[in-house]
């Protein structure tokens, strides 16, 4: 078979399918059978690249060339130029927006620059579909090395050696956790990966295992053979059917190739893995409650102990673990956890992967060695706050973390320091805010989230978090008072105290964070009534400019309520106290007289 | 497809589909010396493909770690094809009127064991 | 027994390993107030969802406050149950309880029997600092049970109870987040779903959420109107419950305060349902020896086992899960409507009025048997053989509305004839006492011997299910038992597999039988109150003088006045009844 | 007896996937997810088929209806529309684009349009959060929306 002399890579990721990567691919393709180069030129539909703000990507290697924001009728121009003549497709190029210069090599772009990319290291690489592409990439290396030459309890050594901790949001030492699993002998146990992932505003999980769906099934494998399971079960999402595709057609191949299934690499060892798909709770993130969803219940969660690597699925010792962990274990036992624990910072080893959002240039999914400062995420791999505004706050962790300042920039980023700083790693989003977002609204929109995802089984969670609720909509209203402050302080600590699950005692924090951090806003919004991001619409009050009124009574006319008085030829003024804030006195201004203060 | 029973399938396995990927995986790598063949019209009306073609078959057969692709017209069209070949930590150096036989030559020796060879066209 | 060391409120205490914090410390007398916790001892029965948190202790070294109902003790462990931390957090858990709970106390069924109410006055709750939206629900009323949703605190003993214990399977806890609450399919009326009535949940409900549809009201406008004959009749294990509800320890009995009480009240008559269960084993007994005999003559129709149909959660329970054993059962009416066909025919007769003016009342220690006597069999031209059906807790209440003295009573008796009873009917009121009454008049019938020793107690005993064999001079009679509908169904379902051969099996729905029926008293979880009325029947038994049923003086002038022989045709017609299919079908929609 | 009425077909169509699941209670949700994907939403009757084939009592199927929220009762539109409420989606607007729906359709979340053309529905995070804000209409996604351009979209489906 004769050598494929460049490949196109194209984002097949679901941010990038959504405008239309796939359409691209096949485009491509067409161009070039059309042109006769298909058997030179190899198009792969690949997973996420991360840098999902600037999607589609299409890449071409070897010469790494990144472009940016493709559309399906730039095909053949990419066919055209760069691939016959060699000519990089200037327009299509990355920016650097401080620069203002093309960058053509990835390598060189300061997004990519400061990562470290091991659980998405076959992301945006391999073709996910093709067992070989992986196999090439080292795949499966480590599974036969666990099984021919090393015992489930050195298995579980290594990753303790590691310092691999849980990347779904409680960072409890994996390698821990499967030697409890596997002290605790039974007829069958079960290896479970929960990719429920529900943050909302976090892909990562998805991400693999649409970009690297074998290195999933190869870690489960591992974690099997160390913990004395023969069953995984993956805990998916029915909202991410691209990736239950990926996961199903990989599954399909492991056990063609034989790496699923019965007598793993001549040995006693079998394997294999079923898909249980999630039906949209949050809640099932938490390990208990994701076991009560997959036996076909209601996904409440019940008190731990006992843990599931007691009592889990079906009452049998059950190892949970989270997408993202599993992405690192593969590498791990090929490179060794001496190789990996040098990563990272002394509690917190090897890499965290983060979905990057807001009010940030370089909206994706990166990967970072863990001891990496906000600033440098922000500012380098984000490339600064949109429209070179103010920074005002950046949220870790979702529902479950919180609002970390200016102050919290330059700490290193690990759970610990995290936690110190009053929010968390949790799953991995990363929201960054500028000063157009209202703290008060943010920690609101959150604790929607935990309330509409809230199971109702304890009162705390069920009950706490609603009126919480109440009271930052009072506030965001206008109609808060300092006694509503302090019921809020207490019930926050209460229900981070007493709520049942991870999911109830975490819901506070976005509140206690932006009680600590952002306490001045707060009160603004209590005494003053006045929102200073102007997100708060209550307390918006509209204004006549009297210097640029000419008194034209147009805005007095068309108002609903009569809330404008003023004589004709003299500027006008707004009673704010009838007025309803519909805005049609702002359209109907021609002189751009009133504004929203 | 036979199935992987033992540690030597995998590696097997893995040794027949590792050159398909290979292409990728080298592009991914710093570090490695760069051969850049110009590929616009020009240099395809003076044989440039051929060259290109066997440049990436004798690397094959060589086993050597040089990634292999294709550039823009160099605006040295009276020389073409040429080849530009950068081995990091050296000034990139482009060799002219290359033929089969330069070809075997820049990979052997100015590749390899660092020699100077003829052709050099510019630096 | 492995057993640990630990400290809770600076007291060294020892508790057994696997224990949780809440029972070392109950043992070690130190009480840690609980809401959703709810065990029902010996009857396999624990909910501890772990939901009020309320019973939240602080143990040293854990992050968080932990549930004491679902921590297990661990070795060195040092607990606090009272510190400020835990204080703080109980009481603002029980605010926000509260927050979303109406506030009509006064007049809420279960006002002074709210655990609620109880918490929040315990920890003197004197405001609800969090005001907001509250849950609101369409209020369901069906003949037995009022669900009342808006109050519903999600402890899950309902559910618990009516899935587990009883395994009807009508309750489930629905949505989720502040609209989670427990409710059946849909939301729809408990008529509509697969409910028994039993009443196990609105006993298990620690709030005003489930309750019995309360008529005494009714009953009061019927002895105050001069043209109605008001009768009343009372259940066996209502005599040993009542008391409860006066201050006397479980297990007084009261039968003679009680038919005193009954009698100020203003009934016309004050009779007993014992008379009516004397009855029943007449009926019941006779058709069992019928069906033995016809089995031990080879026919291969008859239907062994017969099954008791006494009570009317298990014949609901039954007519909805065995559609295809409904000529199982015994076709004998139930005491209560044997009572009322009875009372409405052959008592209306000899007073001369019709029907239509008298109104029989049923003291019941039941919440089914309000279902039960609104039953269109059991009415005639649409007028019932039993008017109303009073739980042991309304009768109390009727006996309050009337300032009655109750503890001053003088005792009294029954009137005659409908109030003459033996002790065989008076064990209906514990599980395998109905069983045991008919093994004591069967014997006889079938040996023609005098029974020497009346009391089987092999039969007796408050295991789910039991079984005995009983030798009737020489023929082995095998009997079964069980109580708790859960523990029907799985005596049931080896019947229909035919794995398990009895001639006769006893169900009672409730857990104790009616001793620890829905109507009683209000337990909350101590099954100890109910073992001790299941002492006090016995008791009761042990203390007549006659205690066969076919020796009751009045059953005997009862057949040979009016009804002839048992099973014969007036019998039959008036004391036998049939069961419906209730199951849920598929239909194809045309 | 109480009786369920339902379409031959349909009742088939719904033993036929309990029995392809055993007809296990453990595989209710594989079973309700299987059922909606065939008839878009799980009205009572159907739940009450399933209960029987599963023998599980009707009020846990619908406790378990009820708690996800992937699962619906209310048949959708012809168009289903969901507007992503992510994070990222949430920081760039979507809440205004999703009053913009709601306007323009005369409807409020999980309604349908009297005419069935139309549902409206929130969702958490496809993850292209690059596009944000992002709806999806069917199997078309629509990024980095503003109000002003809702009328167009919904325009497009109104031929």
């Amino acid at each position: 078979m004769a050598k494929y002399k460049m490949h196109i890579l194209v984002c097949g990721g679901t941010g990038c399918t959504a405008s239309q990567s796939v359409e691209i691919a096949d485009r491509l393709k067409s161009n070039l059978l059309d042109k006769g180069l298909d058997k030179e030129v190899q198009v792969i539909l690949t997973g996420c690249f991360g840098f999902c703000e600037k999607g589609p990507i299409v890449k071409i290697m070897p010469d790494n060339t990144f472009y940016t924001e493709v559309k399906p009728e730039d095909a053949q121009e990419i066919i055209e130029e760069h691939i016959i003549k060699g000519r990089k497709v200037a327009r299509l190029l990355y920016t650097d927006p401080e620069k203002k210069e093309h960058v053509a090599d990835a390598k060189h772009m300061g997004f990519y620059k400061k990562q470290l990319r091991i659980a998405l290291r076959n992301c945006g690489f391999i073709d996910p579909e093709n067992i070989g592409e992986y196999i090439a990439c080292d795949g499966y290396a480590a599974v036969a090395k666990c099984l021919t030459e090393m015992t489930p309890q050195q298995v579980i050594d290594e990753i303790k050696l590691s310092g691999l901790r849980g990347r779904g949001g409680g960072g409890f030492p994996t390698g821990m956790k499967w030697e409890i699993a596997s002290k605790n002998h039974a007829d069958q146990k079960y290896v479970v990966c929960n990719a429920d992932e529900g943050d909302p505003g976090a892909f990562m999980d998805r991400s693999i295992l649409e970009g690297d769906p074998h290195s999933i099934i190869e870690a489960m494998t591992i974690n099997g053979y160390a913990i004395g399971a023969t069953k995984g079960l993956v805990y998916i999402r029915a909202e991410y059917p691209l990736a239950i595709h990926r996961l199903q057609v990989a599954i399909a191949q492991a056990r063609e190739y034989g790496v699923l299934g019965e007598n793993l690499f001549g040995t006693d060892f079998s394997f294999d893995i079923e898909l249980r798909y999630g039906a949209g709770a949050f809640v099932c993130g938490e390990e208990t409650a994701l076991i009560h969803s997959m036996e076909g219940k209601r996904g409440e969660p019940t008190f731990k102990p006992p843990f599931p690597a007691q009592s889990g699925y079906l009452q049998k010792p059950t190892n949970v673990n989270n997408v993202e962990t599993y992405a690192n274990i593969p590498i791990i036992i090929l490179k060794g956890a001496n190789w990996f624990n040098k990563i990272g910072t002394e509690k917190s080893k090897g890499t965290k992967v983060f979905a990057l959002a807001g009010q940030i240039n370089n909206v994706g999914l990166i990967e970072v060695p863990m001891g990496i400062t906000l600033r440098e995420v922000i500012y380098e791999i984000g490339g600064g706050i949109k429209g070179g505004r103010q920074f005002k706050a950046v949220q870790t962790g979702g529902p479950s973390g919180g609002c970390l300042t200016e102050k919290h920039l330059d700490t290193p980023i690990d759970y610990d320091n995290l936690i110190a700083a009053g929010s968390m790693m949790g799953s991995g989003g990363m929201v960054v805010m500028d000063e157009t977002s209202c703290m008060v609204a943010i920690a609101k929109f959150y604790l929607e989230f935990t309330c509409e995802e809230s199971c109702g089984k304890c009162s705390p969670c069920r009950i706490g978090n609603k009126r919480m609720l109440e009271i930052l909509d009072k506030i965001t209203k206008g109609n808060g008072t300092m006694e509503d402050l302090e019921n809020l302080k207490n019930l926050a600590g209460v229900i981070k105290d007493t709520a049942l699950c991870g999911l109830g005692q975490t819901s506070p924090n976005p509140i206690l964070s932006t009680l600590t951090n952002f306490w001045d806003e707060y009160v603004e919004h209590v005494q003053d009534k006045k929102c200073r991001a102007g997100a708060c619409k209550s307390l918006m009050q509209y204004v006549i400019d009297q210097s640029v009124c000419v008194g034209c009574t147009a805005c007095a006319r068309n108002c609903p309520v009569n809330a404008i008085q003023g004589e004709k030829k003299t500027p006008h003024t707004i009673n704010t106290e009838l007025c309803i804030k519909c805005g049609t006195c702002i359209e109907k201004c021609k002189f751009n007289a009133i504004s929203i203060q | 497809m036979a199935q992987i029973k033992s540690l030597e399938d995998l590696q097997a396995l893995k040794n027949s589909v590792q050159e398909e990927i290979d292409t990728r995986v080298k592009g991914n790598r710093d570090g490695l010396v760069q051969v850049k063949v110009a590929m616009a019209t020009c240099g395809i009306t003076a044989g440039a493909k051929t060259i290109y073609n066997y440049l990436l078959e004798q690397v094959d057969k060589r086993s050597m770690d040089v990634v292999v692709y294709q550039t823009d017209c160099m605006g040295l069209c009276k020389d073409e094809p040429t080849v530009e070949v950068s081995i990091p930590g050296k000034d990139s150096v482009i060799f002219g009127n290359v033929d089969t036989n330069k070809v075997d030559e820049i990979l052997d020796k100015y590749i390899q064991k660092g020699e100077t060879v003829s052709g050099v066209v510019s630096k | 027994m492995e057993t640990v060391n630990l400290i809770i409120d600076g007291k060294a205490v020892q508790a057994e390993k696997g224990q949780t914090i809440l029972k070392a410390a109950r043992k070690a007398g130190i009480s840690i107030p609980t809401l959703c916790y709810y065990e029902l001892n010996g009857q396999k029965l624990e909910n501890k969802p772990g939901g009020c948190r309320v019973c939240v202790v602080e143990v040293e070294g854990r992050k968080n406050l932990a549930p004491a109902c679902a921590t297990e003790v661990m070795e060195g462990m040092v607990v606090h149950t009272h510190s400020l931390r835990v204080v703080n957090a109980r009481r603002t858990v029980v605010e926000l309880i509260l927050s979303d709970h109406p506030s009509d106390c006064l007049s809420c069924s279960k006002s002074g029997n709210c655990e609620l109410q109880t918490l929040a006055q315990k920890l003197g709750i004197r405001e609800i600092p969090f005001q907001g939206e509250q849950s609101k629900y369409r209020p369901d009323n069906s003949p037995s049970i009022i669900r009342d949703v808006d109050k519903c605190i999600m402890c899950r003993r309902c559910e618990t109870v009516c899935n587990e214990l009883q395994t009807v399977g009508a309750l489930s806890a629905v949505n989720r987040g502040f609209e989670a609450v427990v409710a059946t399919a849909f939301e729809q009326d408990l008529v509509k779903s697969s409910c028994t009535m039993c009443g196990q949940c609105v006993m298990a409900c620690p709030v005003g959420a489930l309750s019995e549809v309360n008529q005494t009201r009714q009953v009061i406008q019927a002895i105050n109107n001069p043209e109605k004959t008001v009768i009343v009749q009372t259940a066996p294990a209502v005599r040993v419950a009542l008391g409860e509800e006066f201050g006397y320890p479980a297990g007084t009995i009261v039968t003679g305060q009680m038919a005193a009480a009954l009698r100020r009240i203003g009934f016309d008559y004050v009779f007993d349902t014992d008379f009516a269960a004397d009855l029943t084993i007449m009926e019941e007994g006779t058709e069992l020896l019928g069906r033995i005999q016809k089995f031990m003559e080879g026919d291969k129709n008859v239907k062994l086992p017969i099954l008791t149909s006494c009570c009317p959660g298990w014949v609901n329970f039954f007519e909805t899960n065995y559609p295809d054993m409904l000529d199982v059962p015994s076709t004998a009416k139930s005491p209560q409507q044997m009572f009322g066909a009875i009372a409405k025919n052959y008592w209306a007769e000899k007073l001369k009025i019709k029907r239509e003016d008298m109104v029989v009342v049923s003291i019941m220690p039941c919440v089914a048997k309000k279902y039960e006597c609104q039953r269109e069999e059991f009415k005639v031209d649409g007028n019932p053989d039993v008017d109303f059906s009073l739980t042991t807790r309304e009768l109390a209440e009727l006996i309050k509305q009337f300032n009655i003295d109750f503890n001053s009573l003088e005792e009294e008796d029954f009137d005659m004839p409908l109030g003459a009873s033996t002790g065989a009917s008076v064990i209906f009121g514990a599980t395998g006492g109905v069983i045991e009454a008919a093994a004591r008049t069967a014997y006889e019938v079938f040996t023609g011997k005098t029974l020497e020793k009346v009391d089987f107690t092999e039969l007796r005993g408050l295991e789910g299910v039991r079984e005995a064999t009983i030798d009737f001079n020489g023929t082995p009679i095998h009997l079964g038992i069980a109580h708790g509908l859960g523990n029907a169904r799985k005596l049931l379902d080896k019947v229909r597999k035919g794995e398990v051969q009895y001639h006769a099996i006893e169900v009672m729905a409730c857990p104790g039988g009616c001793i620890g029926g829905a109507g009683q008293p209000y337990h909350h979880g101590d099954f100890s109150i109910v073992e001790k009325r299941f002492e006090a029947i016995y008791k009761e038994d042990l203390g007549k003088e006659l205690r066969k049923s076919h020796e009751n003086p009045y059953i005997k002038q009862l057949y040979d006045e009016y009804l002839g022989t048992p099973c014969g045709e007036k019998s039959h017609h008036l004391l036998h009844t049939h069961y419906f299919d209730k199951s849920k079908q598929v239909e194809v929609e045309a | 007896m109480a009786k369920v009425k339902l379409a031959e077909s349909k009742i088939n169509k719904i033993k036929e996937i309990c029995a392809s699941f055993g007809n296990q209670p453990g595989e209710a949700i594989n079973v309700l997810h299987k059922v909606q994907g065939e008839f878009g939403y799980l009205p009572a009757e159907v739940q009450e088929v399933i209960a029987m084939e599963l023998n599980v009592p009707v009020a846990t199927i619908y406790g378990i209806v009820t708690f996800y929220s992937f699962f619906t009762m209310i048949p959708k539109g012809e168009h289903p529309i969901s507007v992503c409420m992510g994070t990222a989606c949430y920081v760039r607007g979507a809440e205004k684009v999703l009053d913009e729906f709601k306007r323009q359709l005369g409807i409020g979340i999980g309604e349908t349009t009297a005419d069935g053309k139309f549902s409206l529905n929130c969702l958490r995070c496809v993850g292209a959060c690059g596009l944000a804000p992002v709806v999806t209409i069917g199997d078309k996604v629509y990024g980095r929306l503003t109000p002003d351009m809702v009328k167009d979209i919904i325009n497009e489906y109104n031929q």
